[in-house]
């Protein structure tokens, strides 16, 4: 597609240049684009294969033409060639053909039955129309389509399966295709860089059966010409190649990543197990943490139902996973306390889950028998039609306590002010950082980011999960101390330091 | 078995997604693409079970004969009518069920379900947070004590950014509107995001080596 | 309970009905308020303003309809703005739905400007705007940075003919204008990324003034390139253009818009401080009772 | 505009009176619009999810098999892997084989926090991390232009300081005491400042949201009465003057219920 529209560009710019120059008597004002010389071609263009990405690329590096930006300044674009044997051609027809005949047997196959259909509707009139009698013999017509289309179909089905057969070998074919350069193919643009620029990289598909692919593992040729404002005045660089793409087993540019999480991964497991081995470990007091109990405590002594919203997200976010947890607990406490929980869900697999969960919970607690199923519901999969059901159920059933914890969206005011107006205590946490502004001002406890994935440690209690909560900390320490120092070595201009830390691709 | 399986499928595949991450190459692309199809499909599968309960809810309701019982039934028609228009469309002029193709999308009932109710409903919905958004002011944004001072003051400078009558010192309300949202608005975010992302991958981490198994029911 | 105390506890169905009422009547009532006008929205008008009749005014439209509650507004005042001072005008679309916006702008400004009407002070007489002599709309070309670095040197490399397939030669107002030479300056609006190749491969290579028009969104990411006077003027968002239309003393969609934004803002804000008054009184009563 | 079209955008009109009716209190015109939008809207995603993901992501890569071969034959029979999986969930509707939905769900979550370990780390950690780092402190410049200069060094001091103590207040092991607990509070009243202003920049937005909607309202009383119309007839009247009785009718029941509360 894009190449196709470089085409037409290209072909705009032709046909103005040939007009131009046929209209050279015409009176009217003509463009004078000034005669251009030739300018620099463009010099040490190297080629190599893509670097980090799944293979089927190529990266073109150059230095600009000495009249690009300055010099006689005239170079307006780089088109970039490639050699091209006329194999590929054949491929392309074989595509070609092979797309038709798939139309073809479509065509047929949505036909037929149409067609059967209407020849029983016409042998079911005993006495055709006059119209019809007199124009065509249509029952006829019809039964000779249907015949031909039957003797047809079979024929196009083999066609097809020699086509597919034909096109695998084909492109198994491309690499030794390739090897016959510089006989026997041809240069063709595969794209366009603007000036200034001095870098092109050749993305081809990875799926065989495109237009578009890009053969691994094959010997290609490249060249740049630098073009003026007359695409016919350009210079051509020195050929480069062969050169091949293929696929990289590791993307070096997230070593950063990779590095972050390793570390992470062996503080996590190193604070985990010392926890197991039964160190002290201290985490302070969270406001919003403390709520909770005293929230499920109030909704007890009122007698009225605890809401708790699992918020907009899948099973699939973090986000919401760790809200499942926090249920987990929180529904623990509801069954000691035999108070009642809604639960109502947006995401069917989040409603699965939380089933688990609950009743899970209520056999932790001992209370294996105020389970029942509907405790947590579906409502529907639409953000507004679920606000609306939430918002009916809260001014219905007026729950001591809201609990929003997950993912929220736009929804998550609408949410804590009809919480509000039902005079219910409200305690939310999210990790949308967007949101947090909404639940901070309308809620009385809100658990901010980081605080939400702390919850379900807190509420448990368990060593264990509080050692993973130290390895959090170290992890934001070390943050601190590297944009510490990445501050001062900013400053001291030195850069490669920070580099060491930037995450490409 | 029932617990070990599960657990045993989360450290696999999670390790496994971990490294794909690090992997260019065409073949760990190749499994990424088809484990996110899986996703996707067990979640339509899911989404029965999601009709099942919305319908056992709803009839529960009606069969209770409790306060607004009758309520629901809207929901039910609104389901099924709605069901019933999706997968009934015209082909060659003639109505029929269609299920492997989607006629039933430009079904004329399915399209007016769509344009005159769901979007009216939940376009005012959405609006509705004109009205909280100010109620929430009014109700939160009281000088209690420092932090609620801070918050206060720093919401109302950034809503009188473009008022006119500000008179002269309306310049440097707009000046203290736009530093208030692009310093310490930025470094609050920062703090957040850097802080949920270790959140986010320590909990995923423990999921992973199933410290954490709240999500199956714990144990 | 006391007037304080009241003022703190009011039912938030107050507050709704309060501002319902407000939005609605100052969107039915047309009144103006005031604008304060920053400089650099003045010196984009100061520019059109200051050109002589029949000088060329360069006018971008690179946005789709999901950008156009924000930035047709800009459009309107600077294009109505141009054609009743007699410049002429050479419009672009760059963005893929842009020619339709364009094209509304130019369609809705021609019918306006056939109308007699006073601003600041000065009376235009209607008159008929006419395609190829007081405007050129060349239309939609893809890749605009090819687009906007081959109009450097010549309009007809990437548009050989407009946007209704005359060719530009047969255009009056073309004659003799072959690149951004013969342009006094190019007001572009801007709704992505087009905005940085008007300042890199347009700007910063022919070297014409540029001012740009941006979503309100995107303006605070465009000042450093005001400081360093790539561009001389930036208009962002709803404000920004309500603020030409303020200049331009032709108040239109932006001061609208932005009329019922103040007053709503102003509602909420004095209900915020109404709570505070009372917050503070009802303490302060308390403090002076327990004592 | 004909009388279809009329009734259909009556009704939509009316379902947005009864949804905002919802800000004075809940009432049966909200109930009907609210369980109206639920059972429609749970119908629209099954159809929708139907037709455009269970269709082209499974049937359609199993179909071009024979169904007699039970599609093992198709040109993608792995296909039938998450089929199965997906299947696997149904087993909750059975009582005693409920446990096998567990594999579907572990798949499913193991996946996603799988997926999200490096990817978190790398958008939310690393390159974070980064930004702060790059982001020189214009020292040259440090007390700005004018007021509130945004690209003032001190600004530059603040982002970075204040993201520092932000992160100081996020931690779990230590006491907000001494030092520490002032870093903390410095750290919180940037994210307080923070949170406020962005309250106050979405209030402008949201304004607009309700603008929208009685413009809505505006065009469906313009087509009410537009006598121009050429299908415009009496019942086009007869519909919008039922529909204000209706409203009116039942404002009338709440106020005399209202005031024999009073009494």
């Amino acid at each position: 597609m894009k190449h196709k529209s470089l085409v037409i560009l290209l072909f705009i710019f032709c046909a103005f240049t040939l007009s131009a120059a046929q209209e050279d008597a015409a009176p009217v004002d003509t463009v004078q684009v000034d005669s251009i010389l030739p300018p620099a071609p463009v010099s040490m263009l190297t080629a190599k294969d893509g670097e980090n990405d799944h293979g089927h690329s190529i990266t073109l590096r150059w230095e600009l033409s000495a009249d690009d930006g300055a010099g006689q300044n005239s170079v307006l674009s780089y088109e970039i060639f490639r050699w091209v044997p006329f194999f590929m051609d054949t491929l392309q027809s074989i595509q070609d053909s092979l797309e038709q005949t798939e139309a073809y047997i479509a065509e047929l196959r949505t036909f037929l039955p149409r067609a059967e259909k209407r020849l029983k509707e016409y042998r079911k009139r005993k006495k055709p129309k006059l119209v019809i009698v007199i124009f065509v013999d249509s029952t006829q017509f019809y039964e000779d389509t249907i015949a031909a289309s039957k003797r047809l179909l079979p024929e196009y089905e083999e066609q097809l399966k020699q086509l597919r057969q034909w096109r695998k070998q084909a492109i198994d074919e491309i690499p030794q295709a390739h090897t016959s350069y510089p006989e026997q193919g041809e240069w063709r643009k595969v794209g366009t860089a603007l000036s200034g620029q001095a870098n092109f990289k050749d993305v081809g598909v990875k799926e065989r059966k495109s237009h578009d692919y890009m053969a691994d593992h094959t010997d290609y040729y490249y060249r740049v010409d630098a073009v003026t404002a007359d695409p016919a005045i350009r210079a051509s660089s020195e050929i480069v190649g062969p050169v091949q793409s293929y696929g990289q087993l590791f993307n070096t540019g997230r070593i950063p990543v990779f590095v972050a999480v390793l570390v992470f991964c062996l503080l996590t497991i190193l604070f985990v197990t010392r926890a197991r081995r039964g160190a002290e470990l201290y985490v302070r007091p969270l406001a919003g943490i403390e709520a909770v109990d005293d929230a499920i405590g109030r909704a007890t002594e009122m007698g009225k139902p605890i809401l708790y919203v699992l918020g907009l997200g899948t099973a699939a976010d973090i986000g919401t996973i760790a809200s499942f947890t926090i249920l987990g607990r929180v529904a623990k406490r509801v069954a000691e306390y035999q108070t009642k929980l809604i639960v109502p869900c947006y995401d069917p697999i989040v409603m699965t889950v939380a089933q688990e969960t609950v009743k899970a919970a209520y056999l932790d607690a001992g209370r294996p028998d105020d389970y029942y199923e509907d405790i947590v519901y579906f409502v529907t999969q639409s953000q507004f039609a679920y606000v609306a059901a939430v918002n009916g159920t809260m001014l219905r059933e007026l729950p001591a306590t809201n609990m929003y914890m997950g993912v929220f969206f736009a929804e998550s005011l609408i949410l804590a002010e009809t919480g509000a107006l039902a005079g219910s205590i409200q305690i939310a946490g999210t990790d949308q950082v967007a949101q947090l502004p909404f639940f901070i001002v309308a809620c009385d406890y809100t658990l901010i980011g980081e605080e939400l994935y702390a919850a379900s440690a807190y509420l448990g209690r368990e060593p264990i999960l509080l050692g993973s909560l130290k390895a959090q900390d170290y992890a934001k320490a070390a943050v601190i101390i590297l944009a510490a120092l990445g501050l001062l070595a900013a400053s001291l201009d030195w850069t490669a330091f920070i580099n060491l830390f930037s995450v490409t691709s | 078995m029932r617990r070990q399986i599960p657990l045993a499928l989360v450290f696999i595949f999670g390790v496994f997604m971990i490294f794909q991450y690090f992997v260019p190459h065409e073949s760990s692309e190749w499994i990424y693409e088809f484990l996110l199809d899986w996703i996707y499909i067990i979640g339509i599968f899911a989404l029965a079970l999601g009709i099942w309960s919305l319908i056992r809810v709803s009839v529960a309701k009606i069969k209770a004969r409790k306060a607004n019982w009758g309520y629901p039934i809207i929901t039910i028609a609104g389901l099924f009518l709605m069901i019933l228009f999706g997968f009934t469309g015209y082909r060659d002029g003639s109505l029929g069920f269609h299920f492997m193709t989607a006629e039933g999308l430009s079904n004329p009932m399915f399209r007016n379900f769509f344009d005159y109710i769901l979007i009216p409903i939940q376009s005012t919905m959405f609006a509705l947070l004109a009205f909280f958004i100010a109620s929430a002011a009014y109700r939160a944004f009281r000088a209690r004590n420092v932090l609620a001072s801070l918050l206060l003051v720093a919401a109302l400078v950034v809503m009188l950014r473009f008022n006119p009558y500000m008179g002269p010192i309306g310049p440097y309300v707009a000046d203290a509107a736009s530093w208030l949202l692009n310093v310490p608005n930025l470094a609050a975010k920062r703090a957040i995001i850097i802080g949920i992302g270790l959140g986010m991958v320590a909990t995923a981490l423990k999921i992973i080596l199933g410290i954490e198994r709240g999500y199956m029911g714990k144990g | 309970m006391n007037i304080f105390d009241r003022m703190m506890s009011l039912d938030r169905r107050w507050v709704f009905l309060f501002l319902a009422a407000v939005c609605v009547i100052t969107y039915i009532i047309d009144f103006q308020i005031p604008i304060r006008v920053e400089n650099e929205v003045k010196t984009i008008h100061e520019f059109i303003d200051t050109l002589k009749p029949d000088e060329i005014v360069f006018i971008a439209i690179d946005y789709d309809p999901n950008a156009l509650a924000e930035l047709h507004p800009m459009c309107y005042a600077v294009m109505e703005h141009c054609f009743r001072k007699n410049l002429k005008v050479i419009i672009t679309a760059l963005s893929q739905n842009g020619p339709g916006m364009a094209e509304q702008a130019i369609f809705d400004i021609a019918d306006s400007v056939k109308m007699d009407r006073e601003y600041n002070g000065v009376h235009y007489k209607g008159r008929e705007i006419r395609n190829g002599i007081d405007y050129a709309f060349l239309g939609y070309k893809p890749y605009f940075q090819l687009v906007i670095l081959g109009m450097g040197q010549n309009f007809r490399l990437p548009f050989p003919t407009d946007y209704y397939g005359t060719p530009l030669d047969s255009l009056p107002m073309m004659q003799g204008v072959q690149n951004y030479d013969q342009v006094s300056g190019v007001i572009a609006i801007e709704a992505g990324n087009i905005a940085d190749a008007w300042i890199a491969y347009g700007q910063g290579r022919f070297y014409f003034p540029l001012a740009l028009g941006l979503t309100g969104v995107m303006g605070a990411d465009y000042y450093p390139f005001l400081n360093s006077r790539q561009i001389f003027g930036l208009m962002a968002g709803l404000y920004g253009a309500a603020q030409y239309e303020e200049l331009a003393d032709n108040p239109g969609l932006a001061k609208d818009g932005m009329r019922i934004q103040v007053y709503a803002h102003l509602v909420i804000i004095l209900f915020i401080l109404m709570g505070n008054v009372g917050y503070f009184m009802s303490r302060s009563e308390k403090k002076r009772q327990g004592r | 505009m004909d009388f279809g079209t009329f009734l259909w955008t009556t009704f939509g009109a009316f379902l947005t009176l009864a949804t905002f009716s919802f800000l004075y209190k809940d009432n049966p015109f909200y109930k009907i619009a609210e369980h109206l939008v639920v059972g429609v809207s749970a119908g629209y995603f099954v159809i929708i999810l139907w037709h455009n993901a269970l269709v082209p992501l499974l049937f359609q890569r199993l179909s071009d098999g024979d169904w007699y071969f039970l599609w093992l034959n198709s040109s993608k029979p792995w296909y039938w892997i998450p089929a199965i999986l997906g299947a696997m969930m149904w087993t909750r509707f059975s009582r005693n084989y409920a446990w096998i939905s567990r594999w579907p769900i572990a798949l499913y979550i193991g996946i996603a926090a799988g997926l999200a370990v490096p990817l978190e780390m790398a958008n939310r950690v690393n390159k974070q991390l980064y930004a702060s780092m790059a982001g020189v402190i214009n020292w040259g410049n440090f007390w700005g232009q004018d007021f509130l200069d945004v690209t003032s060094g001190y600004s530059q001091v603040i982002i970075f300081a204040g993201a520092i103590a932000g992160l100081f207040y996020f931690f779990f092991s230590k006491a907000h005491t001494g030092a520490f607990g002032g870093v903390a509070k410095f750290g919180i009243w940037i994210l307080m400042i923070g949170f406020g202003a962005s309250f106050g920049y979405t209030v402008m937005g949201r304004i607009s949201l309700f603008i929208n909607r009685i413009q809505g309202l505006g065009f469906w009383g313009e087509a009410a009465f537009d006598a121009s119309n050429p299908n415009h007839s009496g019942w086009f009247l007869a519909v919008f003057w039922l529909m204000i009785m209706g409203i009116a009718a039942y404002v009338a029941v709440e106020l005399v219920r209202f005031a024999r509360q009073k009494a």
